[in-house]
């Protein structure tokens, strides 16, 4: 049912948001833990204030907002029932940013992949000293927690020694514990971070907030003295205290189990100091968990809501044919969606029987037609990848230097002669029942997928059927386990990683992620070659925008792509229904000044940037 | 006092013991299965964060000994049944630092309201048309037409759910898909944000009141067929009673005792929820609570609120049987 | 002969019981018919036609201008959105769900005849066990067990989702309670019938009592049984199915409302995707719930006065 | 002396919700002088126990059942199947002891296939035939239908018809008139009366109708509360009845005298059973009984001779007469050739 689908496309998004950050913090070559897992905190378990959260605002404490002036927006939780309620601690195990509490965090700078860049926000600068391993950052003055208390360098340090600390307990911590060696506050406004060796990329990676990335700042006064046992368990949300503090123009004014109010503050200081020359035109923000997608866009085709969580290729269509005033970052048509950062593949198990065999890799590649995926599946509103990682601007020219290899390991060539070609080559046959097999054990090809994948999934299955491979699609609940354990042999999944320069996403395959079967790994291709291991070591340290760095980039992705090391599928497609009737100025592709997604950090960029069109 | 000493003691024997092997039941199914869900939980998690981290196995222990997971199974079952036996049903895996209570106490009191209504609905609109049914002098309508809503009775309701949604809300637009309320409705106790309640809840209600109504109707009328065959019917046609009387006072009334155990029954199945429909629904109700449990592999969650279930059942079933003897005249416990 | 014409002619009178197997009839005669005019291989599954399309009888691929030249294919219950024929998921589900129901619902009965039979004979501890054991578990919600055992087990091999068989075996471990109970108090009373005394004076052995004289006389209690377990069992498959635990792959009726459900048919209008599954499973529920108010008129004639 | 066919040896049957049914019954049956016994007794006696017990449905609590000398608890299985065959019986209802799913000829080919009675199928309906032919049924009439086709005396004639196929030794009738239409018990009583004369068979009249049992019988076992009061011959017995109990019986048979007024000649009954402890001990009539003395209550009165050695009567009133040699009945039962020992 519906639920699980859901639940796998929120995860997904998690994924892609967390998993940027282990990722960011291979970057920096650190191999400590990245994310606290949910079920965190040792901490005792005795403060749990039970009924507090569930009891919604009296009628009377809560004002009245016209509906012109509220954003009203599904998504989050599971189907119908948000399960973060009342956790407005971003650190507390199972709380999240992405159900509108994004609104009240501000990072030290935004980064729009889709806009200008970097936005300095709360900091006005950084510098790197010349081997990249000191920084200095400059905090920007007159900047306050919505209870009047000045944010200073010493909220970043806390926050940094904190994190640092509550490594691997705290979400976030790992990449941070593994790159600074020590952060202090030079004055209010300076931060000085050593860093344990050369780290170019800290700073984009941990300290700017762009799609579920970067770290969040923290009030010290509130969290000073707590143990990280402590934080993982701290709720944090109380309307009578004001909590969670915010440096953003919002708080959080009711939040129950179906319904999160998000109210307009209006003593924000960047008025008061005119970095900004006047307050969001949203004076509420509603947030409802996400709901079965028939019933969410029943919703937003009545002008109930404004937008939610992004569609299915095959119901966007529909959505946006039954109401003119909806549109999506491509208008109103094909393919209704943008592209995220999370590209996806037919992974492999390099240590399962079979799949250890680059031919028969190269086989399942040929045996699926890409194409055919997007027009049966996703209806036209698609797009085939040929590379592990987006086509953003910044990526561009790495695909342009990739073309030559592309012609000679074609990732998304529909062959079945090409097929037989390789699974013959390593001495396969076709048994009785027409299915690839050698020595009597036949490829058996089974593989799971979050049940986002649930368009594509079984289509996939029946053209790896065709093609003489025993394939079955499914979506076990545990399917996060069997990939990370490697109980199975391939799977569908995507690749959250590279946004500004390949190396992120390359650095899965290297063989610090190996482990053997049964042993748990994150990127679990369990691929191991050393060659490519030392190329990508040597990317770590240099700086993209040095000549060599490009060198490197060629010579690991021929290792990549004669190995197969997983077969690139499609781009990702966020298609977000948005609606015109109460608001103007969502972020679209002739309006790009962030990608869509409400629900990442840069939702303050939206807020601060949409116009009512009504009153 | 219409039992005795014995039978008391019995009974509530029984109940320890069936509520004691149940939780014993809940205790060993996850155990039975090669996967830990502490660490399988944690595995998921941290494979979701994209990085697994190097001291994984040492994290994983440090929760087991945290989750007493690390001690000799009967140490575990021990403590497990001291858990129990307080009422403590620890910690959700998938929204810690919440306690699994919490999470149940979200989803009750819709569950509650949604079923309770249906049921009692269903049950006052099935024992009449069952009565009208079985009752001789009942129109050829009743006899011959009605049973056709009979039929409803054998489709799943969540199937007629789906349907409903279907033609009333996507057709004819004139009913919400589903969920409990309006998204930007404030909660209050107040005539519009009730009403709204109710608008929501027609959908699911109609399909449960469907889906249950023939039982009900069913059941009533082979208990009426069994009463007008009884001797007292007879001579009370026979004396002259007027037939609207003869049917309430003589058939109805001693026909409907069965159906009002039934009705108790069916009342303590409430806290069990309709999973499927409240899913088809997106109502938030503890159905929904137990699927989402279900595909995070939230155990603890599963199991606290199987237990919570099935102490409900099996304390409504002593209840019942309790009252038998109230309601029936006939029946004492008295004695061996 | 005999036996048949009487039958025939009490069937006659048993209004429902007729309805319920003509149904039956209809959906075997469905199923079996179907089967030879579609490819029971390749047609149900993703990809064996083209995607969304409505019933028709003459299908013409929408790139094509001139229909008239292409063979028309026939799509009578339309296609669904990723290309199986409906007409083929709706033979072939037909057969698959009822074959769930009843591997599951005869498992489950037999079982239970057996654990009846037995628990009634022999008596004392053994049954007082028994008893107890179906006591408890029926105190538990069916689905709710089945939920756990579903998704614990379900692929622990090679990521495989149960197959069809092993959800009939899963669901026949909750179907065997009903039956327990109803032959245990049925062979009780039967035990002390004077037939049975006779038997023995005619020198038979106990098993002979139990299967020349018990078993036939239990025939309308164990078809009632086994009508009920059935019903059980396919509810307890759809509901599996319906929350994403069945065999995703396979046609089954439960798995595609499970797809209708996922794949969002309503919203995208694909109206016939549901119809299809959700009127089958209408007529088998009526079909088992008419044969089981037939059987129980003939187990228990006392409600046949109210026709 | 013969070998006796069957024999109880101070039987008691206690019932598991503590019911004694049987209390010390001693009773064997010599086939070689065929009669008609009845047991008689109003419900509750135990009459029907003992008839169990005899066919070996019911194993004693105390004491034990012999078959030819073998004790039926631990008999062989060849043992168990020739008696099997030589004890047979006839029960109360005469449609329940059909099995409706079969046709009446079911109760007669499933003994003869058991027992290997006949060598062919057509050797097996002859003597279907001939058994319903000497029970007076036209087999055309009668085979090839179902119970609920047939009419109650039919169905029990078929009944003593498959006894008399088995040619047992022993025939115990349970209340075979009682279920039957009283212008057809005549033709059963007839039917059990022939097979007692002309095939020799040892009959167990199992009644509560004293009527019916000096009507056919040859001798009389009184039973009450599972403990024997009067036995021996039936003329003497029914005609001048000795023990109290058995008076009271005779005295409230309806006879076709008008000017007799029923129950006449009762005493007392006293309605309020005495169920004290001592009454378990003692005399079952003792709370019912009008001479009721001291005694009785202490401990069961042994088998008296009251008159002649016509019979037997467990009372104190005869506490001057000879006493039974041995406890079993069944010796009064053969041709009155038990010497007196006086």
């Amino acid at each position: 049912m519906q639920e699980q689908k859901k639940l796998n496309r929120r995860d997904f998004l998690r994924l892609s948001g967390i998993a940027s950050a282990g990722v960011l913090a291979a970057a920096c070559g650190a191999t400590a833990p990245a994310e606290a897992p949910a079920a965190g905190g040792a901490a005792a378990p005795a403060a749990a204030p039970a009924a507090a959260v569930e009891a919604p605002a009296a009628s009377g404490a809560l004002k009245e907002v016209a509906r012109e002036k509220s954003l009203i927006l599904m998504f989050g939780g599971q189907p119908g029932q948000f399960e973060d309620t009342g956790l407005g601690n971003p650190y507390a195990t199972g709380a999240t940013h992405q159900i509108g509490s994004a609104a009240l965090w501000e990072p030290l700078f935004f980064y729009s992949a889709y806009g200008e860049g970097e936005i300095p926000w709360l900091a006005t600068g950084y510098e790197y000293n010349e081997d990249f391993t000191e920084l200095t950052i400059s905090i920007r003055d007159g900047v306050e927690w919505s209870d009047g208390t000045p944010f200073t360098a010493k909220d970043v340090v806390f926050t940094l020694n904190m994190l640092k600390d509550g490594a691997p307990l705290l979400s976030r911590s790992q990449a941070t514990a593994a790159a600074v060696a020590s952060a202090t506050a030079v004055d209010d406004l300076t931060v000085q971070i050593v860093m344990n060796g050369p780290r170019p990329r800290y700073m984009f990676n941990q300290l700017m907030s762009k799609f579920d990335t970067g770290i969040y700042l923290v009030p010290e006064h509130i969290y000073a003295g707590k143990t990280p046992d402590e934080i993982v368990s701290f709720e944090y949300y109380d309307p009578e205290k004001n909590w969670p503090l915010s440096t953003g123009p919002y708080k959080i004014v009711a939040w129950n189990t179906t319904q999160k109010f998000i109210d307009r503050r209006d003593d924000w200081w960047a008025v008061k100091t005119g970095f900004m020359g006047e307050l969001p035109a949203i004076e509420r923000i509603v947030i409802a968990p996400r709901a079965d997608d028939s019933i969410m866009t029943q919703r937003i085709i009545n002008n109930e809501v404004d937008s939610i969580l992004d569609l299915r290729a095959t119901t966007i269509a529909a959505t946006v044919s039954q109401n003119p005033a909806i549109i999506t970052h491509t208008g109103r048509e094909l393919p209704y969606g943008y592209m995220d950062w999370w590209p996806s593949s037919m992974w492999f198990n390099h240590d399962a029987e079979h799949f250890s065999d680059k031919n028969v890799r190269w086989a399942i590649s040929y045996a699926i037609d890409r194409q055919q995926l997007i027009d049966v599946a996703l209806e036209g509103s698609g797009m085939v990848a040929s590379l592990p990682f987006p086509e953003y601007p910044p990526l561009l020219p790495y695909y342009e230097a990739a073309k030559p290899l592309l012609e000679k390991y074609n990732t998304n060539e529909y062959n079945l002669d090409k097929v037989a070609e390789r699974m013959t080559a390593s001495g396969y046959e076709k048994d009785a029942d027409g299915f690839w097999a050698k020595d009597g054990s036949r490829v058996l090809a089974p593989f799971g997928g979050w049940s986002v994948f649930n368009d594509i999934g079984p289509i996939v299955a029946e053209q790896l059927r065709k093609a003489g491979f025993e394939a079955d699609y499914t979506t076990p609940a545990d399917h996060g386990t069997r990939m990370s354990d490697g109980s199975y042999g391939l799977w569908l999944n995507g690749h959250g990683g590279t946004i500004r320069d390949p190396f992120t996403t390359l650095d899965f395959y290297t063989g610090k992620y190996y482990a053997p079967i049964g042993e748990p790994t994150a990127q679990s291709s369990r691929y191991n070659n050393p060659e490519y291991d030392a190329i990508l070591e040597e990317m770590a340290t240099t700086p993209s925008d040095q000549p060599k760095y490009m060198d490197l980039f060629l010579s690991a992705l021929e290792i990549w792509l004669d190995d197969l090391v997983d077969a690139p599928i499609q781009q990702w497609m966020h298609r977000i229904p948005m609606n015109t009737t109460y608001w103007s100025d969502w972020p679209t592709a002739d309006n790009s000044y962030v990608n869509g997604s409400f629900w990442h950090l840069t939702f303050p960029l939206m807020l601060h940037r949409m116009k009512p069109t009504q009153g | 006092m219409r039992y005795s000493k014995q039978y008391l003691l019995r009974r509530v024997g029984l109940l320890l013991l069936i509520i004691w092997s149940a939780a014993t039941f809940n205790f060993i199914i996850p155990r039975i299965t090669p996967r830990n869900p502490l660490r399988e939980k944690l595995l998921q998690e941290a494979s979701r964060s994209g990085y697994i981290p190097i001291g994984f196995d040492e994290m994983v222990a440090a929760y087991e000994t945290k989750f007493g997971l690390d001690l000799p199974i009967w140490r575990q079952y021990i403590n497990y049944l001291g858990d129990m036996a307080r009422l403590d049903l620890g910690f959700s895996i998938a929204s810690y630092p919440k306690t699994v209570w919490q999470v149940i106490l979200e989803g009750l009191p819709w569950t509650i309201g949604l079923l309770a209504v249906t049921t009692i609905i269903a049950f006052a609109l099935g024992t009449l048309l069952g009565a009208l049914m079985a009752w001789q002098n009942s129109g050829p309508f009743v006899r011959y037409v009605m049973p056709s809503i009979l039929i409803f009775g054998a489709i799943p309701a969540y199937v007629i759910a789906l349907s409903l949604v279907y033609f009333f809300a996507f057709r004819l637009k004139i009913l919400p898909t589903g969920g409990g309320y309006g998204i930007s409705t404030i909660p209050a106790l107040s005539i519009p944000f009730i009403l709204e309640i109710l608008k929501h809840s027609i959908l699911p209600a109609l399909a449960l009141v469907l889906a249950r109504t023939g039982g009900w109707a069913l059941g009533m009328r082979g208990m009426m067929v069994t009463v007008e065959g009884e001797d007292y019917m007879t001579f009370a046609e026979a004396k002259g009673v007027k037939d609207w009387r003869l049917f309430y006072k003589y058939g109805v009334r001693n026909a409907l005792l069965p159906q009002v155990t039934g009705l108790a029954l069916a009342l303590s199945f409430v806290v069990s929820g309709a999973v499927l429909v409240e899913l088809v629904m997106g109502y938030p109700g503890l159905g929904t609570k137990l699927a989402q449990a279900v595909t995070q592999l939230d155990y603890f969650v599963i199991q606290g609120i199987v237990f919570v279930i099935i102490l409900t059942l099996a304390i409504a079933m002593l209840v019942i049987d309790l009252l038998y003897p109230l309601l029936d005249p006939r029946i004492s416990y008295e004695g061996g | 002969m005999q036996r048949i014409i009487i039958a025939l002619r009490y069937i006659r009178r048993n209004v429902s019981l007729a309805i319920g197997l003509g149904i039956l009839i209809f959906l075997i005669l469905f199923a079996v018919i179907g089967s030879f005019l579609v490819d029971t291989k390749v047609d149900p599954y993703p990809l064996a036609g083209p995607a969304s399309v409505a019933p028709t009888l003459s299908y013409c691929p929408r790139t094509d201008p001139e229909c008239a030249q292409v063979e028309p294919v026939a799509y009578p219950f339309g296609t669904d959105g990723q290309g199986r024929d409906l007409f083929a998921v709706a033979v072939v589900g037909t057969w698959m769900t009822i074959r769930i129901g009843l591997l599951a619902g005869m498992i489950g009965l037999a079982i239970g005849t057996v654990l009846g039979f037995t628990s009634a004979y022999y008596g004392g501890v053994y049954d007082a066990f028994i008893q107890w054991t179906v006591d408890v578990l029926l105190t538990v919600p069916g689905l709710l067990i089945l939920i756990i055992i579903a998704s614990t087990i379900a692929g622990l091999e090679n990521g495989k989702t149960l197959t069809i068989n092993q959800m009939g075996l899963v669901i026949a471990l909750l179907a065997w309670m009903g039956p327990t109970r109803t032959i245990r108090s049925q062979v009780l009373s039967m035990r002390e019938r004077p037939y049975v005394m006779m038997a023995r004076l005619n020198g038979m052995s106990s098993l002979g009592i139990i299967f020349r004289e018990m078993i036939p006389n239990l025939l309308p209690y164990l078809g009632a049984g086994l009508v009920g377990s059935v019903t059980g069992a396919i509810f307890a498959s759809m509901g599996l199915a319906a929350l994403g635990l069945g065999p995703l792959r396979e046609p089954t009726l439960g798995v595609t409302i499970y797809w209708v459900i996922n794949q969002n048919a309503f919203l995208r209008g694909l109206w016939w995707w549901a119809a299809v599954p959700i009127v089958i499973v209408a007529l088998i529920f009526i079909m088992l719930f008419l044969i089981s108010m037939g059987l129980d008129e003939v187990a228990n004639p006392r409600v046949r006065r109210a026709r | 002396m013969s070998e006796l066919l069957l024999e109880l040896k101070n039987v008691t049957k206690q019932f598991k919700g503590g019911t004694v049914a049987l209390d010390n019954i001693s009773f064997s049956i010599d086939a070689d002088e065929p009669s008609i016994i009845a047991i008689a007794g109003e419900s509750g006696s135990g009459k029907t126990t003992l008839g169990l017990m005899a066919m070996g449905f019911l194993t004693a609590s105390t004491g034990s059942v012999l078959y030819r000398g073998n004790d039926l608890a631990e008999m062989s299985g060849s043992d168990h199947k020739e008696f099997r065959k030589e004890v047979q019986a006839v029960f109360q209802d005469p449609f329940a002891v059909y099995n409706p799913f079969y046709k009446v000829d079911h109760i007669m080919e499933v003994p003869i296939a058991n027992f290997k009675m006949a060598s062919s199928k057509k050797e097996a309906r002859e003597m279907m035939e001939q058994a319903l032919i000497s029970v007076g049924l036209r087999p055309e009439e009668t085979l090839g239908r179902f119970p609920h086709q047939l009419s109650g005396g039919q169905r029990q004639r078929i009944a003593l018809g498959r006894a008399l196929l088995l040619r047992p030794k022993l025939l115990i009738a349970d209340e075979p008139v009682s279920m039957v239409d009283a212008s057809l018990r005549a033709t059963i009583l007839e039917a059990m009366d022939k097979l007692n004369k002309e095939f020799g068979i040892t009959v167990l009249y199992i009644t509560h109708d004293l009527t019916t049992a000096y009507h056919v019988s040859d001798y009389i076992l009184i039973l009450y509360k599972g403990s024997i009061m009067e036995a021996g011959d039936i003329e003497s017995i029914i005609r001048n009845p000795q023990h109290p109990y058995t008076q009271l019986l005779i005295g409230s048979i309806p006879w076709p005298d008008l000017d007799r007024v029923w129950g006449e000649d009762i005493a007392i009954i006293d309605i309020e059973e005495d169920t004290s402890e001592e009454s378990r001990v003692g005399c079952k009539f003792a709370g019912r009984c009008p001479h009721v003395m001291d005694k009785c209550k202490v401990a069961p009165p042994p088998l008296y001779w009251p008159d002649d050695n016509n019979r037997v009567a467990s009372c104190y009133l005869f506490d001057d007469k000879p006493v039974l040699p041995g406890d079993d009945v069944g010796t009064l039962f053969r041709s009155k050739k038990v010497a007196v020992s006086r």
